[in-house]
């Protein structure tokens, strides 16, 4: 079997992202490539979380509507799920919890509260039990399952192992679920692998006003601040956040911020100050559904015209939006790198979906090397804004004897005095046209669009940011391409046309309700013909796509 | 270093007579001053917010970051946080520091973050030509309020003393030597420094009579108490015109400023080797 | 003569802004049709600021770049503007302040100061003297002198009178303007026009933060407030501007913000709460030159995709770009009836040339009536957001007893009760799919396009806002044809399709380094061929303009 | 009217044992026992902010404005100059409204409008799973301080004092009925009235324990007194859980509010043919 699906559900507080994770981890270890979607309402304890667990042979990034596993910790999840059931699936639940359904599948009630009473542990090790059950159900060996609990449980280790070993015995074999002969990723969520992109590309401070779905880069900031030597803030609001990043950049500090719509809408007059002041700066905006509050821990892909024009006047942006771990890592650090190269904002635009979905991430490809930025001689007088041929000064930090290092959002000449000389306004405005230039002259080199798929199929799928995966399973399933776009700005319109050169039929797919990209596409004269848009906060299946796609074509 | 060597070749562009060539003047004695003994002046970094005070950046031939309203501070806090060795020191406005960035300021007092905020307080908006401000007197008629405005004023140094600053002082446009003394001690304090500045604004609230006959000294103040602070912060609240306004320190103490305690752990700085072999610790430590 | 170019100017504090108005209103006596642009730095005394009156028979919205009469109060101003002398111009100027050039001109020189030393007058009051003397020269009756200044003149009358007289009588008639037969009209700012049009339509609250170039009409209202009930507030911030709308909104007042870029900012994330909480708000949005500070004196349409797409997620709003100061009375009332109509944030956007630009303004052609939105009819249980056809509920605001009127910036129900359910998002997405169409559908009925100068032309200009008047002009003068396009949301496409219909060449005339509208109009298959951009901060003079399309069509 | 009446069929999603059911039910009973008493629950708006505390607002069948992160005052004023017979009740998470918001809260005060605020002070961010917020003590282990954070708390009472509100006291989820009497006293004070409520968190911040050895309601205190008040709300200041923690009113006096002063005239309401009488004036004058 290459390709498992297992959910687990319960209320939220019971841990299921974790032990989610910890499936993702034990097919891991197995060689299968996880992808991992986790579903749950914006509340602290109770309603119904889910997580969502797919393995199979080939990387993948999305997820099935049918499952082969069931894993309820509480009725409600066996009765919000059972339409995922096939023929052939299992169902585990806590016994002391859940009455069965009279369902044709097979079905394994473990003695959970027994066992935890038992053994005297805590109510949340009851996951260490079930995953101790799953384990044998699906044939997994204890050996995997005490490798992966070792590594990934910070406390009260030898309890945890204990009691899920009394789930391991309570239950029985069902299937085998055979090792792949591959090696086991590192799987991470997209904002982890943003966070050790940006890292790995030079990052020396994080600045985040926490907010769903962007806060677990924070976290994953925090924690591993002390190990890289970073400055990780959490100020009073967003508004703080942008200025100081720019504090930053001007002392030479690459920085990044990260928030979700409300909290960037905060950071725009900030970022027009960074257009004005030419100060590099990395925004990870992680969408979900708006308007404002609108649905906080669910996902969109609303906020992309948003982006591409937030902040009053023009300068050039760097736009990439990941569809994936890996793509969230190496792009995180293009992102910087671009940042610093070309003194620009540069954007990771990711959603609820990237950033939160757990995918297995293989570093060889998704490496991206810190460059450094174009830096003062150290001849003459310095000036921050000096007119070069690709519109980029050379960057001073403080402190330098003799030298004022003045940067301004302000109108100003090359020295970053203040003026309002018409002449000098046009000459940096073209300044700023010019670094666009350059920075998409950069960009050429950049595989900025991808091609999945039967790229000669003259239907194809155009998609961006997290639905990259589904587009791609949708696409090689039905014998189509999918166009994927990774650069949003600098636009890759002629690699986009090269791309879907031939197809007579173009679909976008998107998760929104006006077709944000297709519109994108039409200023560069790429029109769409037709468009599969979804709005409810929840990441296309594979199913959902493809019957989506079946209906669109017939 | 003399103060003219401080200077740049922008145009001023201040109303005659206004405060802000005070403020200017006295920032440059106390940076050349400085320099002389011992505080290099391209150790020093200049933040500026958007308003007549503003300007002031253009006219010191001193690192600067010319910001937006209201928002000097956060990009002080992080020049400060990136090296803790540069002295910061902000100019604001009423307008600019007390409305549109007042969380700002708080939080900077609250942090004890080691950076010195000017406020150029004049208690109008200058540059948008002559509004109330959060410094105004009750009743003030503005263009934003032609029957006089609705709100009683705020009192910074009060503001500061219970939001946790730990230099407070307020210097007055008239008196060079005093704002002179106040700049120098704000800037070699360690903590959060906030010099109220009586600015006077020739063009929309010309203060000076009013100010000359009711500003005094204070002397011989225990600038360690907080409720002697307090008390002199509060017997002139920026409303009558006429009370006596006491000028100079209100508050000096020490206490561990933001930058020694953030961010809890010694900075490292890998080089790449290091940091790509910790990178791979992380991944092993994910599968 | 019926197009007659006059400047004044020196230094700010010199009163410049009001001495134009002045001359402005001069030239209305006698019948002409009058547009002032007015230039100044960013700072309060000092620097150079002029003022450039003109008049005409028909109504016009550009200056020229040559005067007939140049006013110098100071030395700079001669020597600043020489080169817009003609043969025949005529120089006025302060004989105790400036030292005439060896020029050609006929030229007069005021013993101002020695004037207002005999009299006893305040310096500001060299205006009137001088304004005495232009009269004289340029042939006005010493009686339509005194009638607009005891008019406008609020402080010391009989000394400026008698100052002005002196200044009459010390100069000597060079030509003589003819009256024309024809009314004289009101003349405004494109804010006080905005203000009245607002008013007009019912407007109860206006809540600004000053920022030029909208701060002009923050002072209008607050001057208006006792006259007409306004409540106008001044508060800590933007983000608090455009909450208190929503507060006023919520409670059935009728609501404006107005702000410039970086205020604007700080308002997108109450924007998008109004999207989501479907409150009604009116946003005048007045341009210029950015990014961030920017040059804060000075014009341009560098906002427009940034007004289009700010604030999180997607809901319609509606975008009006008036180009003078009749469009403005008249479309700021329309902006206010669809924001209530349809409860969606309605925008009037500006720039710096249309919001402080003086305009004669024809109430007639202006006038926008109050529509009322549609109301709750008491009847059952009040639910906020139901759902309708349009996707419009009726409205109700505080206080009916047994009613709880929820409004609600989460997701929600038809209750206003926060709900992440996923189909229940999709019908709130829908209902604002639905107000967008419906408001669209309301647009149909107004003249979004307007054609002007030689519709039968194969050669168009393409212009939105500020543009409108110097484009008519220089379509006239070469027989080509004008297309302005006023409302840019929801898009007219159909209208201007059919606006261009016939022309064969398509130029964009814009006041940014992108052209924004030609890239808007991109999105709907309008594809232009040629763009003229100015970004220096300066509205196209009409000379630049038809030199620029001499240069385009060469 | 019965408190049970004021409820709606939302689903409650609080945390088993959240401080929030506390404030919940004392504003329900409050609300229902002024409609008996001549409030009219339908005269009265709640605007509350985003984060836990938010939810209330669902829960209560009550005009209502969910608002935005911070936002609350800002729109609660607006609704108040609409309209000063209405009641307005803004509910504020201590992230929400001194963090994000501060501003808002302190030009509430200043003003002195008559709105009240009631602080779901829990000290932490609920909603986003546990950071530090401004009154977290210094050394806090939150998500986004693993190593504790380097702050000092704020004193919120401390400062609403200094900023001008008129009603300042503090509850404890624990103590309903002292809940009630201070929310009901909050409600009819005429100007700005702020209720600090310590709002255990069960899941990301559980003081109970040390709150229930530690609070300790004032008694006799002399409410009118700034000084007193002052001291008072000094004698704990959010930082060492282990000091008497003083439950009640700290402060109240009677000032002029300003929804009594602005706009500084009679509000007329123009029917339409007098406000085009007027317009044609105005028109007039700009001949
Ligand atoms: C976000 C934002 N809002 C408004 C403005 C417009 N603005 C420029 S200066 C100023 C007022 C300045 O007043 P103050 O801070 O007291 O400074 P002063 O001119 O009196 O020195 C304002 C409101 C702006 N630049 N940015
Ligand atoms: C502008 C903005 N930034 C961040 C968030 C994310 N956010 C939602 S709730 C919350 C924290 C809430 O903490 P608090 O105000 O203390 O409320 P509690 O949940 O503790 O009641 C944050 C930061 C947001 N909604 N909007
Ligand atoms: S307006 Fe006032 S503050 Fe500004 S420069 Fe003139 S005098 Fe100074
Ligand atoms: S997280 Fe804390 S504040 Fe939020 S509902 Fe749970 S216990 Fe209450
Ligand atoms: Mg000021
Ligand atoms: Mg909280």
């Amino acid at each position: 079997m290459e390709d498992f699906s297992t959910l687990i559900g319960g209320i939220a507080g019971d841990g299921i992202n974790e032990a989610g994770a910890t499936i993702g981890r034990l097919f891991n270890r197995l060689g299968y490539r996880i992808y991992m979607y986790y579903d749950y309402p914006s509340l602290i304890r109770g309603g119904h979380n889910f997580s969502l667990i797919r393995a199979a042979r080939r990387k993948i990034g999305t997820h099935r509507d049918k499952v082969d596993v069931l894993i309820a910790l509480n009725q409600e999840t066996l009765e919000r799920h059972r339409e995922r059931l096939k023929d052939k699936s299992f169902i585990i639940y806590d016994a002391d919890k859940v009455k069965p359904l009279d369902l044709k599948s097979s079905a394994c009630g473990l003695p959970v509260s027994q066992i935890l009473k038992e053994e005297g542990a805590l109510s949340i090790m009851k996951n260490s039990c079930i995953l101790g059950g799953l384990c044998r159900i699906v044939g997994i060996e204890w050996q995997v399952l005490e490798d992966v609990l070792s590594m990934h449980i910070p406390k009260e280790l030898e309890l945890n192992l204990k009691v899920a070993h009394r789930g391991y015995d309570s239950a029985v074999e069902f299937c085998r679920i055979e090792g792949l002969n591959q090696e086991s990723l590192p799987i991470m969520t997209g904002n982890q692998a943003i966070g050790l992109g940006l890292i790995r590309a030079g990052l020396k401070a994080y600045i985040a006003y926490p907010m769903t779905p962007s806060s677990s880069l924070l976290d994953f900031m925090a924690q591993s601040a002390p190990g890289f030597g970073l400055r990780v803030i959490h100020p009073e609001n967003e508004i703080a956040v942008m200025l100081m990043a720019q504090g930053f950049a001007y002392a030479g500090i690459k920085a990044a911020v990260g928030t979700s719509g409300g909290g960037f809408c905060l950071m725009t007059e900030g970022l027009s100050l960074a257009g004005q002041a030419e100060m590099p700066v990395v925004i990870m905006m992680a969408q979900r559904a708006g308007p404002s509050t609108g649905l906080p821990t669910y996902t969109a892909q609303g906020d992309l015209h948003f982006i591409l024009n937030a902040g009053q006047g023009e300068f050039p942006r760097f736009v990439v939006a990941p569809g994936d771990a890996e793509e969230a890592c190496r792009w995180s650090g293009v992102a910087l790198n671009m940042a610093w190269k070309f003194q620009v904002p540069a954007f990771i635009l990711t959603d609820k979906s990237v950033s939160e979905g757990l995918y297995s991430l293989d570093i060889s490809i998704a490496e991206t090397r810190e460059e450094h930025p174009i830096l003062w001689d150290g001849e003459d007088e310095y000036h921050r804004y000096k007119y070069t041929q690709t519109g980029v000064s050379p960057l001073a930090y403080p402190s330098h004897r003799g030298q004022a290092i003045k940067a301004n959002g302000y109108g100003h000449d090359e020295h970053g005095i203040t003026t309002e000389d018409p002449k000098t306004a046009v000459a940096m405005a073209d300044k700023q046209l010019l670094k666009g230039e350059a920075l998409a002259k950069e960009m050429e080199e950049y595989e900025a669009v991808a091609v999945h798929g039967d790229s000669g199929s003259n239907t194809a799928l155009l998609c961006w940011g997290s639905n990259k995966g589904v587009c791609i399973e949708a696409a090689e399933g039905l014998g189509l391409k999918a166009v994927h776009v990774v650069v949003l700005s600098p636009f890759p319109a002629q690699r986009l046309k090269e791309a879907l050169k031939g197809a007579q039929r173009i679909i976008a797919v998107e998760g929104n309700s006006t077709a944000q990209l297709a519109r994108l596409a039409g200023l560069y004269g790429i029109n769409v013909d037709e468009k599969i848009l979804k709005y409810d906060g929840r990441p296309f299946s594979l199913d959902d796509l493809i019957s989506e796609i079946g209906r669109t074509l017939a | 270093m003399k103060p003219t060597d401080l200077g740049t070749y922008a145009k001023n562009t201040w109303c005659p007579g206004c405060g802000n060539f005070s403020i200017l003047n006295a920032m440059r004695a106390v940076l050349a001053q400085l320099d002389e003994e011992g505080l290099p002046v391209e150790e020093v970094v200049l933040v500026s917010g958007i308003g007549c005070h503003g300007k002031i950046v253009d006219y010191l031939n001193v690192n600067s970051f010319y910001s937006i309203h209201g928002r000097t501070l956060p990009v002080a806090t992080a020049i400060k946080l990136a090296n803790p060795e540069r002295k910061v020191i902000c100019f604001s406005g009423d307008g600019d520091c007390l409305a549109e960035g007042l969380d700002h300021l708080i939080f900077a007092a609250k942090r004890n973050i080691d950076i010195t905020l000017i406020l150029h307080d004049n208690r109008v908006y200058g540059l948008t030509t002559g509004q109330y401000t959060p410094t105004s007197p009750q009743g003030f008629k503005g263009k934003s309020t032609p029957l006089g405005s609705a709100e009683p004023p705020m009192n910074p140094p009060e503001l500061m003393l219970v939001s946790g600053a730990t230099y407070i002082a307020r210097g007055y446009t008239h008196g060079i030597d005093l704002l002179q003394r106040l700049f120098k001690e704000a800037i070699l304090h360690k903590g959060f420094s906030f010099v109220d500045v009586l600015q006077v604004c020739m063009t929309y609230n010309n203060l000076y009579e009013s100010y000359n006959k009711c500003v005094y000294e204070m002397k011989g103040n225990d600038t360690s108490s907080f409720d002697e602070a307090l008390r002199l912060s509060r017997s002139w609240r920026y409303d009558g015109p006429d009370a006596p306004i006491p000028l100079g320190r209100f508050y000096q103490v020490d206490a561990p400023s933001f930058e020694e305690v953030f961010p809890g752990f010694e900075l490292v700085d890998l080089d790449e080797a290091k940091r790509e072999k910790k990178i791979s610790e992380v991944l092993e430590r994910m599968i």
